[in-house]
């Protein structure tokens, strides 16, 4: 048998590759990627610290965390399309008219 | 412990092969069934060394359609399109197939049985969420044919599998409604709940069948199926007059028989859901565990077994039938166009799947009180 | 869960959650995250949660990931060339990264939470223990996401539709605005199109 | 629970009816927008406002009630939630007036931008009443997602993509940060509720690695938010490239919302456990006050000056927050709401000299408008000043209180470099004024013509500026009657709590 924390720990690193997704890739969509990879991790962690308490309410949690994935990835996604629209590029760095 | 996991296998083992059966049936179906339609002959010309004519049998077209032509399709060149991303164009279709197949596990084709001293249900798996499981591996079937369409590097093919790939994203959504009617009603996720909640009678008569309580939900299950397996009226992912032929222009041989066959073990798919959702699945009318008992009260004894085939037997009979019906269908409707295939079902299926959801609730609590 | 069990799985997920951030092609990674998203569906089945398991199947890889394969056709986005430059702060993010993984692991290696401490109840994770949940203490958490999804509906057609036709043919208020701060970082930008038409 | 009881449920519509008039507004918005074209979209600005109305007279029976909670803890009933949904109010009803002309001018989607507008109220208003942390992260996400949404709305110009992209990217990318502290947080007390949690971190498990990381990644997630150094990359850029009125808005509506959750659980109900987590918020308070008052003074665009000095104010709130205590909550509630008027009047000016889809945002721009716009120019003026805390503005008594927390809560040095830096400050606020004043406009300088929107914005700000500046007794009285009934669900639950043990 696998102790819970095993799961957890699996979560925190899943976690830590999404951050470093984010932070090292340029590629826009590959960025939204990551964070999903982020909440993803948060959910498994969710679910993981849920099950060692024996409570539901960590899997009810994990149902918003659902839909509000949903909801960012579809805004994102929007914002992607309106920008590729003016720019025709999607690697993050070519976005400077302003300074980062 | 090792004798339940034979079970397991032996019962996987055969759910697998009454499918590929079957797809191949319909297959034979098709052509056949087409042919009748339109008047025409059909395939009726490979036989065995002329064993057929020579007993002075008409030709059915079976060695055509069950031997020389998967043999054709399978010894074909593989063909690879030029800049094609190879492992991607190597691994659709079988992305596409897998989750049809798998999808089988979870439906119960008999009541349970006991052989031997072991109790044995007729479903190669029990998982209490089964109608979720359903649902889910459907939802994961987009992916063999929007990567199948990407893969291969052809506009044709790109374009067929976005169509596809928007289509079966939005009937999933009526599909879902039509599901959550059915599981509202039987108050079950189980299938063979589901299926067991159907024997009986309602007035000493009606057979307590789905779709006698759902038939808007058995309607729109039959639209949305039919559009999520991509055949006439819903096939503009392969509109041959306008995309060659969709997301499978570029395959070829065996890669191309495997979509033929996630084609019809959809068609397969989608009749077996019904069936059990709606019309009893392996329930025959009047009969119950020790044999019939008529409306008229007349009770015809049976023993456990035989109740237990007759359960089977139903089962693929029902399933036939539905098969033959949206088989029927394709060659009946001519194809829809994009904007009224999404217009069918966002703006006519979701709001009458809502309604119908509504409706349930407000009857199940009604008679709750 | 069983020690083979969970070696295999998380080998699969961490292999893949690695393969999303480093494939070059777009939709690789997108297969990455997938496989991913799947795991972890497996995951939250083998802890007890299966309804949440299948709705992670059906909504989040069924359907969300779908969204993500559209807009990458839709734009065409085209596997990276290498990338140029950058090192330092990539491998700044890779070590805070690192650092911040490294944190948490020690802190999971601290808490106490072997399997065995809570037994949970036949009802835990079925569909009708987490309605109850969703419909009594999350009733206003769940009455909010309905409006949350309503604003990502409103906003992502706000962005995404066709942009409305321009009534006057006067200068577009994007060149405008660039040339009013004094920043002509228009010019470079008309060449680059015009190069590429 | 695994038995469906509504019964058991504490339902109590009052606290929500605010809610509820919002959210109606924006759908009413949203279907009457529906033929209405961008360029006359003036009369769903009203609807908006009407409703925005509505929801103030609303939100008055809830002031003066004693603190309670409703929907199982997930809602919280006090003055401090009525504070809030007071100010956000306040602010989107501004921000709508200030959009009036703005919006057709700039052919935003008017349906869209109201309802939207209204949205991310909604948001900040479900934060400020919150009383679990799920209920907070949907709120919080309703309003990033309306606002990012909002600040890529002129979709003909790349910078506000831009914007747009910046703060979805960031802003999505903090968002994980505050899920997974959640988790944290929700692993280590095995509850989501705040007064739970707070007693768990009061109590033995308060050193639990599990519950400090969460609080950690909380902190982080908030910090984005209400742009704190180091997590403020994302602020100038999108306050620049977003549409003004927007950009009045994130100013302001965000660091409500966000202060509102963040306040209330730091410093209501972590506040006994301030031990773990003040010395943290001092550098950052520090950081964040010195950065953005630094590269302030090398700002050549307004709105991006304007975006570091909300940083610095940022920094100012955090002062009082490392403080802690119940004096510094009362004080930190009243700087919000000074800075709320402040920022909103001087956003408006900057939006007022815009026209025709024409951006006006660099300082350059504002040569000589003392002659061209004498009123403008003076307006700008008071808001530079209160900004910048002279007295007799609001900007100045909101500062004096804080920092007043700060010292008799003994944080010496900080209070030191908290006023060093408004000095600083002062340097490039009033280097505005100076080429308002004293350089040379243009030749032919843009007419700006009174609109009655523009107005109404700008005297409602100047109003609170000023009032708040003359006579803050009574918004003083508001502001610590709102954290100390906040503060009594603490002593509710550890008395409780008690009972029980």
């Amino acid at each position: 048998m696998v102790p819970i924390s095993y799961v957890f720990g699996l979560s925190a690193a899943l976690f830590g590759i999404g951050v470093c997704g984010v932070l090292v890739r340029r590629n826009i969509i590959v960025m939204i990627m990551s964070i999903e990879l982020m909440l993803n991790a948060a959910n498994l962690a969710f679910v993981a610290l849920g099950r060692s308490l024996g409570s539901t309410d960590g899997q009810v949690i994990v149902f918003f965390v659902i839909t509000v994935a949903a909801a960012e990835a579809a805004v994102g996604l929007a914002i992607v399309i309106s920008i590729f629209r003016s720019r025709e590029t999607a690697n993050a760095d070519e976005f400077n008219l302003m300074r980062w | 412990m090792f004798i339940d996991l034979l079970i397991g296998a032996v019962k996987a083992v055969v759910v697998l092969l009454l499918v590929l059966n079957l797809t191949a049936l319909l297959l034979w179906f098709e052509r056949k069934g087409s042919a009748l339609i339109q008047d025409r002959v059909g395939a009726n010309r490979a036989n065995l060394l002329g064993l057929g004519a020579r007993l002075g049998m008409p030709n059915l077209g079976l060695i055509n359609t069950l031997l020389a032509d998967p043999v054709k399709l399978f010894t074909k060149e593989d063909f690879v399109p030029d800049g094609a991303d190879r492992f991607l164009h190597w691994l659709a279709p079988f992305l596409a197939l897998f989750p049809v197949l798998v999808t089988f596990a979870v439906v119960p084709i008999g009541d349970a049985v006991t052989i031997a001293g072991h109790r044995i249900v007729l479903q190669a798996a029990s998982l209490h969420d089964d109608a979720l499981y359903v649902l889910a591996t459907i939802g994961i079937g987009v992916y063999g044919i929007a990567l199948g369409g990407w893969a291969s590097n052809n506009r044709w093919s790109l374009l067929g599998g976005i169509r596809a790939s928007a289509q079966m994203i939005s009937y999933e959504l009526a599909m879902g409604l039509g599901v959550v009617a059915v599981v509202m009603t039987f108050g079950t996720l189980s299938l063979q709940e589901i299926c067991r909640s159907q024997g009986g009678v309602w007035f000493g008569w009606l057979p307590r069948w789905g779709i006698f309580v759902q038939p808007v939900a058995f309607l729109m299950l039959l639209a949305a199926g039919m559009a999520e397996s991509k055949r006439v009226p819903f096939d503009l992912p392969e509109a041959e007059s306008e995309l060659v032929s969709g997301y499978f222009t570029e395959y070829s041989g065996s890669k191309q028989a495997v979509f033929m066959m996630t084609d019809f073990a959809e068609v397969a798919l989608i009749a077996v859901l019904l069936t059990t959702f709606f019309l009893g699945g392996w329930q025959v009318p009047y009969l119950y565990r020790d044999g019939f008992i008529l409306p008229g009260g007349v009770h015809w004894a049976l023993s456990g077994p035989a109740v237990a085939i007759l359960g089977v037997i139903s089962f693929f009979i029902k399933t036939l039938v539905l098969c033959c019906l949206q088989l029927l269908v394709r060659w009946t409707l001519p194809r829809f166009r994009y904007d009224q295939l999404m217009r069918f079902g966002w703006k006519f299926l979701v709001p009458v799947g809502l309604l119908n959801l509504v409706a349930t609730a407000f009857v199940i609590v009604l008679a709750g009180h | 869960m069983t020690a083979w069990l969970f070696g295999f799985l998380a080998t699969l997920a961490l292999v893949s959650a690695l393969g999303v951030i480093l494939q070059r092609n777009p939709v690789h990674s997108l297969m990455a995250l997938i496989v991913t998203l799947l795991v972890t569906a497996v995951f939250f089945i083998a802890l007890g949660a299966v309804t949440i398991g299948f709705l992670q199947a059906i909504i989040y890889a069924g359907a969300i990931m779908v969204l993500f394969l559209f807009v990458i056709w839709l734009l065409n986005i085209q596997a990276e060339e290498r990338e140029a430059g950058h090192l330092a702060l990539k491998s700044f993010g890779a070590l805070a990264a690192a650092a911040l993984v490294a944190e948490l692991l020690a802190i999971a290696g601290r808490a106490p939470a072997p399997e065995a401490a809570v037994k949970p109840s036949p009802a835990y994770g079925t569909i009708a223990t987490l309605a109850a949940a969703l419909f009594s203490h999350y009733l206003i958490a769940f009455e909010a996401t309905s409006l949350l999804l309503l604003v990502a509906i409103v906003g992502a057609v706000a962005l995404a539709r066709r942009m409305p036709r321009r009534r006057s043919t006067a200068a577009s208020p994007a060149a405008a605005s660039v040339s009013a701060t004094g920043q002509d970082v228009s010019a470079p930008e008309v060449s680059r199109r015009a190069a590429s038409a | 629970m695994n038995h469906f009881n509504p019964g058991a449920l504490d339902i109590l519509w009052l606290p929500l009816v605010p809610l509820i008039v919002v959210a109606v507004g924006a759908v009413v918005v949203l279907l009457a927008g529906v033929r209405v074209s961008d360029d006359d979209s003036e009369g769903l600005g009203w609807i908006a406002l009407a409703f925005l109305g509505a929801a103030l007279l609303f939100t008055l029976p809830l002031i003066g009630q004693s603190s309670s909670t409703a929907f199982a803890g997930a809602i919280a009933i006090d003055n401090y939630a009525a504070y809030f949904e007071i100010t956000v109010i306040l602010t989107a009803a501004v921000t709508v007036l200030m959009s009036l002309e703005y919006a057709p001018d700039f052919r935003l989607a008017g349906a869209e931008y109201y309802s939207l507008l209204l949205f991310a109220a909604l948001g900040m208003m479900l934060m400020a009443a919150a009383g679990d942390l799920i209920v907070i992260f949907l709120g919080l996400e309703t309003m990033s997602i309306a606002v990012y949404v909002l600040s890529g709305l002129m979709r003909q110009d790349p910078r506000s993509n831009e914007a747009a992209m910046k703060y979805f990217v960031l802003g999505a990318f903090s968002t994980g940060f505050l899920l997974y502290g959640i988790a944290l947080v929700y692993g280590a007390t095995d509850t989501i509720k705040l007064g739970p949690i707070a007693a768990a971190l009061a109590g033995a498990k308060g050193g639990s690695p599990l519950l400090l990381a969460g609080l950690g990644l909380l902190l982080v997630g908030f910090g984005f938010k209400v742009a704190a150094v180091p997590f403020h990359m994302w602020t100038p850029d999108v306050y620049e490239g977003a549409p003004t009125p927007v950009t009045a808005f994130m100013a302001v509506g965000i660091k409500l919302g966000a202060f509102a959750a963040f306040l209330r659980i730091f410093l209501v109900y972590f506040g006994a456990a301030a031990t773990h987590w003040n010395q943290v918020l001092w550098v950052i308070a520090a950081l964040t006050m010195t950065t953005g008052n630094l590269v302030a003074l090398v700002q050549g665009n307004i709105k991006r000056m304007l975006a570091y000095s909300a940083i610095a104010h940022a920094g100012y709130v955090l002062v009082g927050m490392t403080a802690a205590g119940a004096q510094a909550g009362s004080a930190v509630l009243f700087y919000l709401l000074a800075y709320a008027f402040t920022n909103l009047g001087a956003f408006s000016v900057v939006a007022a000299l815009e026209r025709r889809g024409e951006r006006r945002d660099a300082i350059a721009d504002y040569r000589g408008l003392a002659l061209s716009h004498p009123g403008l120019a003076a307006l700008m003026v008071v808001f530079l000043l209160s900004l910048t805390g002279v007295p007799p503005l609001a900007g100045f008594v909101g500062k004096f209180y804080v920092f007043s927390a700060a010292l008799n809560a003994g944080y010496v040095w900080l209070t030191i470099i908290a006023v060093l830096n408004s000095v600083v400050s002062a340097y490039y606020y009033l280097s505005v004024v100076v080429v308002m004043y004293m350089t040379e406009g243009e030749a032919r300088p843009i007419a700006v013509q009174a609109q009655p929107g523009m107005v109404a914005a700008l005297a409602l700000s100047l109003i609170g500026t000023v009032m708040i500046g003359v006579y803050p007794g009574p918004y003083m009285g508001a502001a610590s009657s709102a954290f100390k009934s906040a503060l009594s669900h603490t002593q509710v639950s550890s008395r409780q709590l008690k009972l029980r043990g």
